[in-house]
């Protein structure tokens, strides 16, 4: 049954909420003398469109939206660089504590003890993980952490009066990186790949130069593969006066087990959405701390958490920091939410984790191997960590398929597509991270079902191209969607082409 | 082993995926890491040991009870994030697994249920605004604004922006750090000392200098001041080629014209008072539109969800111009972001669905009321309140005490009240008063402050002031 | 997609769950001397079959399980007698509070003050809705509290040495009336309905004897019929030494307006999962009070609530009452919801609310006037009240499609059916009550659907027959399930036939 | 009018509907009600006026902080009913509205999630009990053995039925009441005084009285004594043509033998431990099996899932044998239980499902062993514990103070700890204690009592008693 939009429901007059104490009203306008004056005239509204529903139809409505969603806790969802990990329901349940909820974030720190020293905790665990010496907790997001990053970079070559506008960035890198480097000033360098899924290291060393800033980079990679002359890469970008920044975004294949810090990085973000459990959210919210060593850490924005022996509190001094990348202090439920993780897992967890996270990966290779149709590009025979990247480009040059029709084909079967077309430098690229949450057997039907894909295809490929056929939807249509003259971000643009007007973007 | 989320952590399964992948240990897949790289043991994170969900119930119930909740009354804090009432509804739905547990909905064909609720966040958004266009959402409105501003950097290749004196400084603080990388200046605009409102002589001098990519207003104010030479601004902002931001408090709209009827660009705005709750700072939300206009769609930062169609020409939804966005465009893409705040957005739409046109209305002139009438309560025991004599207020009021608040704040929190928000926590705005910074502190009254928790707050002022 | 069995998930060696404090165990054992002496030889248990799954499988199972349910949060459950009322949001936030959840029953009273003082005043608003004196809030389900009721009557009777051992219970009773008496040890004695839908009153005469114990009675009945004689109903029934007992499932149509005690009702049990919006659960939780006035007050189950005016406390003296009804003092969350919403109503909400589920039941009969197929027996000019029963008398006979029938088809359109069959006394019952949370636009459409359905049974019958056709699963075979060689209660038994074993019930 | 909760309550609907249907004022539809019933005014309940949401949070915060919740440590309160480890998943599976908003699955096309939760609900219990019918729910442990009991008269058509002295004061009273419409006499077995198990010479003895419908056993005890002489029970009572109604506590069955195994013909348990948390005493759930038997199954209270197929064949579920129900056999069901507790019914297999079959071994192992690690301890500091010298023990121990136990239990609450339940409460069983009643309390420790919480309570009592 398809659902209504918000505005096809409901009806005049309706309401589905009683604010606190509306009863009292009249009687506070009448000591204040009416409140007609309140608002300058030219000031007033004179039309609000907004529907009208009482709460049972707003309840059925999200409810029923809801029941159209896909999320982890239906199945798995294996997309590449995603880390769609089970999120434990206990972490929701505790984050749902009032004694979180209706903290107001400038009230007095003696007010907020409790919070603060989990999140002194948490910040103390994130450094030890990743090697860092500290981490600033308030980047909202992965890519907030990566500006954040990326400025502390800027800032240190200029602090040293060094003029470096350059970064290097993978050409296997996630797209966050160029656009954070761009956003922080930086003129982007493409280092490509070399024929063993890593960096090339010649020409890296190439493009060094005295306007290097640094070089982002992501171990193991998007590829799944580790990078293994790392030190080396950061010996040669620390010789040329760069820093070497760690993406975090891959992080569970190697947490408990490998240090970024360790390798020779000065900078790490994390995803805690990712790595450490906390849901997705259908897009967010996230948290991307930036943890920073040496030097460094001057650099990180602030606030940070500090605690003097007898209470915790906010440290604010800022005398090289970037300043500050949001208001408070970060996402505090996220925040909270790594903490009960890394609680309940404690080291020898995380590192469990990441084992089997690299089992899964390595399993669904072997069972992989020899399926007509599909290829794994880069040294086959190397392990992958927490993902990998199968290419598709027989079967598109053979049967015409491509990895977009398998990946619909897929959700035809009930099984979640893999992230696809990406990383770039692989053509037809499908990149599956099953994470440790999922089971042998799911696996095993993930390869079984790409195996019958191909062979249907090699049988009938327009049958392949006919997929998704058993979701709620059939195959969306992507061109119109974009279609200057009928792209439609909103109701609004919508009503208004239905009255006549002519709206072209 | 045998993990509660790690199911294939048993020595059954252990056993036929490394046979079947040929290895003998595990740790071989890793042969490829330099030996000294790997860690000789676990590292010391957690509480010593790995905890059971008991465990962890009783450890952080321990932690959390050395906070303090301020419920009855709730906390006066004024500025951008004030308590509001949330619907129990609210969290009922972004507590639906299928929406929490839910990645980036780039499968739109099992996804309809997540894209057409984020379509209706930004159509209810584009309603409430008076603006065409809204993205998905950004991170939380300061974010927005040092976007809004990058953006108008771009579309511009101006390098001067204008900003109130009287702004949020956490959000100009963030502002500064985000445009860090480029090559433009901040400037702030005084406000009046009399009404509060934007010193319009002093916005066009600025302008008159020229270079300028945006104007930045906020209606009403951080701190409570109601914006209403709105014509004006607009006009003299667009001759001079700049672009017009506008931050607004949303929860003003049931009453007060949209920033989208008086030329607004850009509008951004905090999120946080539908239904999010105060979160100790977080997640909020940040709400960013922009005018139906080619070049700024194009240069808009974030997600953006459309309705479309599907092959068979039934109504569907989807991922919308994404060429913008950093996965496909990388370096040249608008803005960094990705993981945005999806699910707030969610809890934003239930909320205005849940308030509807009544309610939104309602919501207004609870606020517009009650902070009101805490003024004039302020004023009965001869404080200045709003400072600025002849300011119009909303939600927010600057008050000015004889001595120094921290004094008042302490002794108001002994009774259990927790007062207003300590401007001399900013020096930065030090200019904005005539008075010592000192001796402002910024209240807020909602629709959840009843008359008795007003009443109480003004008694316990008024004992501390003279007591 | 079909769901597996829980039995067909997971794999040896799988937990989902880690108990509190499991590393201590070998620590405690080495304390006491060892565990193995601990349990008796002969009583050690050799073989435990239960399925073994990770957290991630169970959450995805029963996550799934979930989306194949269907509930008033999805749509409207018009069920005739059911009162499925929407079920406020706010009522499950409040009742998650761990100051309810892990209070032990048996805590010394001066640290449970406040759910005593919540329990206290609920009993007190009950009272008041019913006209009734006292409740007793330990009947964990209506007909728990009929039981308690019957059992009361019983007691009364003996304790006033008369022997009265005939209940009279009409013919358009609940099953549950009869039942409950007949637990009691009563016969029970079937009053007929006349002409206009209420008690036949001179059959009523008849009935009664000196052997009248009393007589049970739903107002408005189950046809959503007022019983407008119900003041010289009591009285005949007092005059014959008889009591009146009032089933409390219909009283939505009438709260806040009517009150059972002003019409002579001696005994009243409450619905509290119908009436007051507790939810139903599936089957249940539900609370089923019972509240009683004048002499009958001393036969209420115990404990009852008190205040001494310092504090709140339970009562257990019992004079002449009939014991216990359940342990403990009932089911306290759904007694919290009623609190709750009692409290959010006021009298005057819960008026409003009878009012307009009246409103709906009559608009809903005004568009079903002259749609061919369908009548509304008894006395069709006369307004009902929370509920109606319409026949398809006239479709079956003219179609051959049955109520059964149109019930599925309702499913077919997305539509919940109706109660179907009940009450006995009308053919092809379709029993519809919509409640007071239901909108204009979904009566409209009902009403729609019935008329359409109607049209295709006169068109094309077998097609009616052959729904529902797009529900989760088609028409299940209830001949194949209740059938002794192939009825199945448990997996256990059908192993066991898998197995070769003859199992014939 | 324009209430959230009554969609229609508002003027243009109100108007559209009363139109259609021909009256003026909604009243009217109620002149078939005597006018002197029709109430002048809306009755005065609730709190003055209706609460919103924010205002019975609040209302409602206020009472429930009157209540002290005993976490660290949990309450030592014994007998049936004791803390138990609830997680988190259960209560998040419980919440999903799908469930919690249904109606008993009447309709079984659009309710297959919930028929097979109830099923798998059935079959987990079945297997472990050992048993092969097992309904979908009674009340809780003590309604389940009062129907099992009176069960028991319809299928024997006896009169008397055995009870263990020992068992839970409050179980007996509700069964008192529920049969009390009945002919029927309770006669309570006396326990060994060295052992705390069942008197089997007065169990005979009574048997040979005749007239027996039923024997009901308790293993382990509600006192928490093992009773291992089950194979001499199940030959005597079936010997006497007595059924055989065995009360159990799931919770042992991980490492004890199921009642299935020696010879129950009813099972009766108390389901609370299975993840249903306290709920200061409801709702519970009553686990319900009888053996495969016509007879048994067809007088068998409650509803029944079976599993079955579709017209086309493929598996499905639906409620089975309800012409034993109330709604189709009216006084000649055979019982009248119709709402049940369904919802308490998934949250126990789902708990069962996560603990499978090693964490319920493990769950019996932990209970085992920490309650026995208790009475050792307080016997170490010289108590009588067990009371029974010779009784082994699981998760209940019943101790023998010095002195009375209530002055103890009132230093302990002082403290923050929960002590015993002062079996004093319950004069009926003073006579199966030596010592007088006002000294003997039960304790209980389960898998949420650490070592640091038994050692903190013995501790203390020791305290108490010394000081």
């Amino acid at each position: 049954w398809p659902e209504p939009l918000i505005y096809e429901l409901g009806g005049e007059g309706r309401r589905g909420a009683i604010l606190p104490y509306e009863s009292e009203l009249e009687e506070l306008e009448a000591l204040i003398g009416g409140s007609s004056r309140l608002l300058p005239e030219n000031m007033v509204r004179r039309e609000l469109l907004l529907p009208e529903l009482s709460e049972v139809e707003v309840v059925r409505h999200y409810t029923r939206l809801s029941q159209m969603a896909y999320g982890v806790d239906l199945g798995p969802v294996p997309l590449g660089s995603c880390t769609m990990k089970y999120n434990p329901k206990i972490s929701e349940e505790i984050s749902r504590d009032p004694r979180v909820r209706l903290l107001h974030p400038l009230q007095d720190e003696e007010t907020v003890q409790g919070i603060l020293e989990i999140l002194y905790h948490l910040e103390k665990w994130l450094a030890e993980i990743t090697g860092m010496e500290r981490c600033s907790l308030v980047p909202p997001a992965g890519a907030a952490g990566e500006l954040a990053g990326a400025l502390m970079i800027r800032k240190y070559h200029i602090d040293r009066g060094e003029q470096r506008d350059e970064m290097l960035v993978p050409d296997s890198a996630h797209g966050t990186n160029p656009a954070s480097a761009a956003m922080a000033g930086f003129r982007v360098v493409r280092i490509p790949t070399g024929p063993h899924g890593t960096v090339d290291i010649e020409a890296l060393r190439a493009a060094l130069s005295p306007r290097t800033a640094g070089l982002m980079l992501t171990n193991p990679n998007t590829l799944g593969i580790f990078e293994d002359k790392i030190l080396e890469i950061a010996d040669i970008v620390h010789e040329a006066g760069g820093l070497l920044y760690y993406d975090g975004a891959n992080l569970n294949a190697i947490m408990g087990l490998v240090r970024p810090g360790d390798m020779g990085f000065d900078i790490v973000h994390l995803n805690l959405h990712k790595t450490f459990a906390a849901p997705h959210g259908g897009g967010g919210p996230g948290a991307g701390p930036v943890c920073a060593k040496g030097e460094l850490v001057d650099y990180l924005p602030r606030p940070l958490i500090e605690y003097d022996g007898r209470k915790y509190y906010w440290d604010y001094r800022c005398e090289k920091c970037i300043g500050r990348i949001r208001a408070y202090y970060g996402n505090i439920i996220p925040l909270l939410k790594a903490y009960i993780y890394i609680a309940m897992m404690s080291g020898e967890g995380l590192r469990e984790a990441a084992i089997q996270s690299v089992i899964n990966t390595n399993y669904f290779i072997a069972l992989m191997r020899g399926v007509k149709g599909y290829e794994l590009p880069y040294d086959p025979s190397r392990p992958r960590k927490h993902e990998l990247v199968i290419s598709a480009k027989p079967l598109a040059r053979e049967t015409g398929v491509t990895a977009e029709d398998v990946a619909k084909a897929l959700l035809d079967r009930g099984l979640h597509a893999p992230t696809i077309y990406f990383p770039l430098i692989v053509d037809e690229a499908l990149m599956i991270e099953f994470t440790e949450s999922e089971t042998r057997e799911y696996i095993e039907e993930y390869a079984r079902a790409l195996r019958e894909i191909a062979e249907t295809a090699y049988r009938d490929p327009k049958l392949v191209k006919k997929a998704p056929q058993n979701t709620s939807v059939k195959r969306v249509d992507n061109v119109y969607a974009n279609r200057p003259t009928s792209v439609t971000p909103t109701y609004r643009v919508y009503k208004r082409r239905l009255s006549g007007e002519k709206l072209v973007l | 082993m045998a993990h509660p989320w790690i199911p294939a952590a048993n020595e059954r399964d252990r056993r036929i995926m490394l046979e079947r992948i040929g290895v003998k240990d595990p740790i071989e897949l890793y042969s490829d890491v330099p030996k000294k790289l790997m860690l000789s043991e676990p590292p010391r994170v957690g509480l010593g040991k790995p905890l059971s969900e008991e465990e962890v119930r009783t450890h952080v119930d321990k932690l959390l009870a050395r906070n303090r909740v301020f419920r009855d009354p709730p906390p006066f804090i004024g500025g951008t994030v004030c308590p509001h009432y949330v619907p129990a509804v609210v969290d009922a739905i972004i507590s639906r697994a299928e929406f929490y547990t839910a990645y980036t909905p780039y499968q739109p064909e099992i996804n309809q249920g997540l894209l057409q609720a984020l379509f209706e966040y930004q159509s209810l958004m584009a309603d409430l605004l008076e603006m065409d266009v809204v993205n998905a959402s950004m991170y939380d409105m300061s974010t927005a604004l040092a976007e809004a501003i990058l953006m108008s950097l771009r579309v511009t290749h101006k390098h001067r922006v204008l900003v109130p004196a009287s702004m949020n400084p956490e959000h100009y603080e963030v502002v500064k750090t985000w445009v860090s990388g480029k090559n433009v200046e901040i400037v702030r605009i005084p406000v009046e000392r009399e009404t509060g409102r934007l010193n319009i002589e002093r916005l066009e001098e600025e302008l008159r200098k020229g270079d300028v990519a945006a104007v930045y207003v906020e209606n009403p104010s951080f701190l409570g001041v109601i914006e209403d030479r709105v014509n004006e601004i607009n006009e003299i902002v667009h001759q001079s080629g700049a672009l017009l931001i506008v931050g607004v408090d949303v929860t003003s709209l049931g009453l007060m014209r949209a920033p989208g009827s008086y030329g607004a660009d850009i509008v951004v705005a905090e999120g946080q008072p539908l239904g999010l709750g105060l979160n100790y700072g977080g997640p909020y939300l940040g709400i960013f539109a922009v005018r139906w206009d080619r070049k700024l769609v194009r240069q808009m930062p974030g997600r953006l969800v459309g309705m479309t169609r599907t092959v068979d020409g039934e109504r569907a939804f989807t991922l919308i111009l994404q060429t913008r966005e950093q996965h496909i465009r990388r370096e040249k893409a608008t803005s960094n972001i990705t993981t945005n705040e999806a699910l707030m957005a969610i809890a934003a739409v239930v909320y205005t669905s849940l308030l509807g046109r009544k309610g939104f209305e309602r919501l207004s002139r609870e606020i517009l009321v009650r902070s009101n009438y805490l003024a004039m309560k302020l004023r009965s025991i001869g404080l200045k309140a709003p400072v600025y004599p002849k300011a119009r207020i909303y939600k927010n009021v600057p008050v000015a005490f004889p001595g120094d608040y921290g004094v008042v704040h302490r002794k108001l929190l002994e009774k259990g009240i927790m007062g207003g928000l300590q401007l001399a926590k900013y020096p930065l705005i030090s200019d904005v008063f005539d008075v010592e910074l000192s001796r402002v502190a910024l209240f807020c009254a909602t629709e959840v402050h009843s008359k008795k928790h007003i009443d109480m707050l003004v008694d316990a002022i008024h004992e501390a002031i003279e007591g």
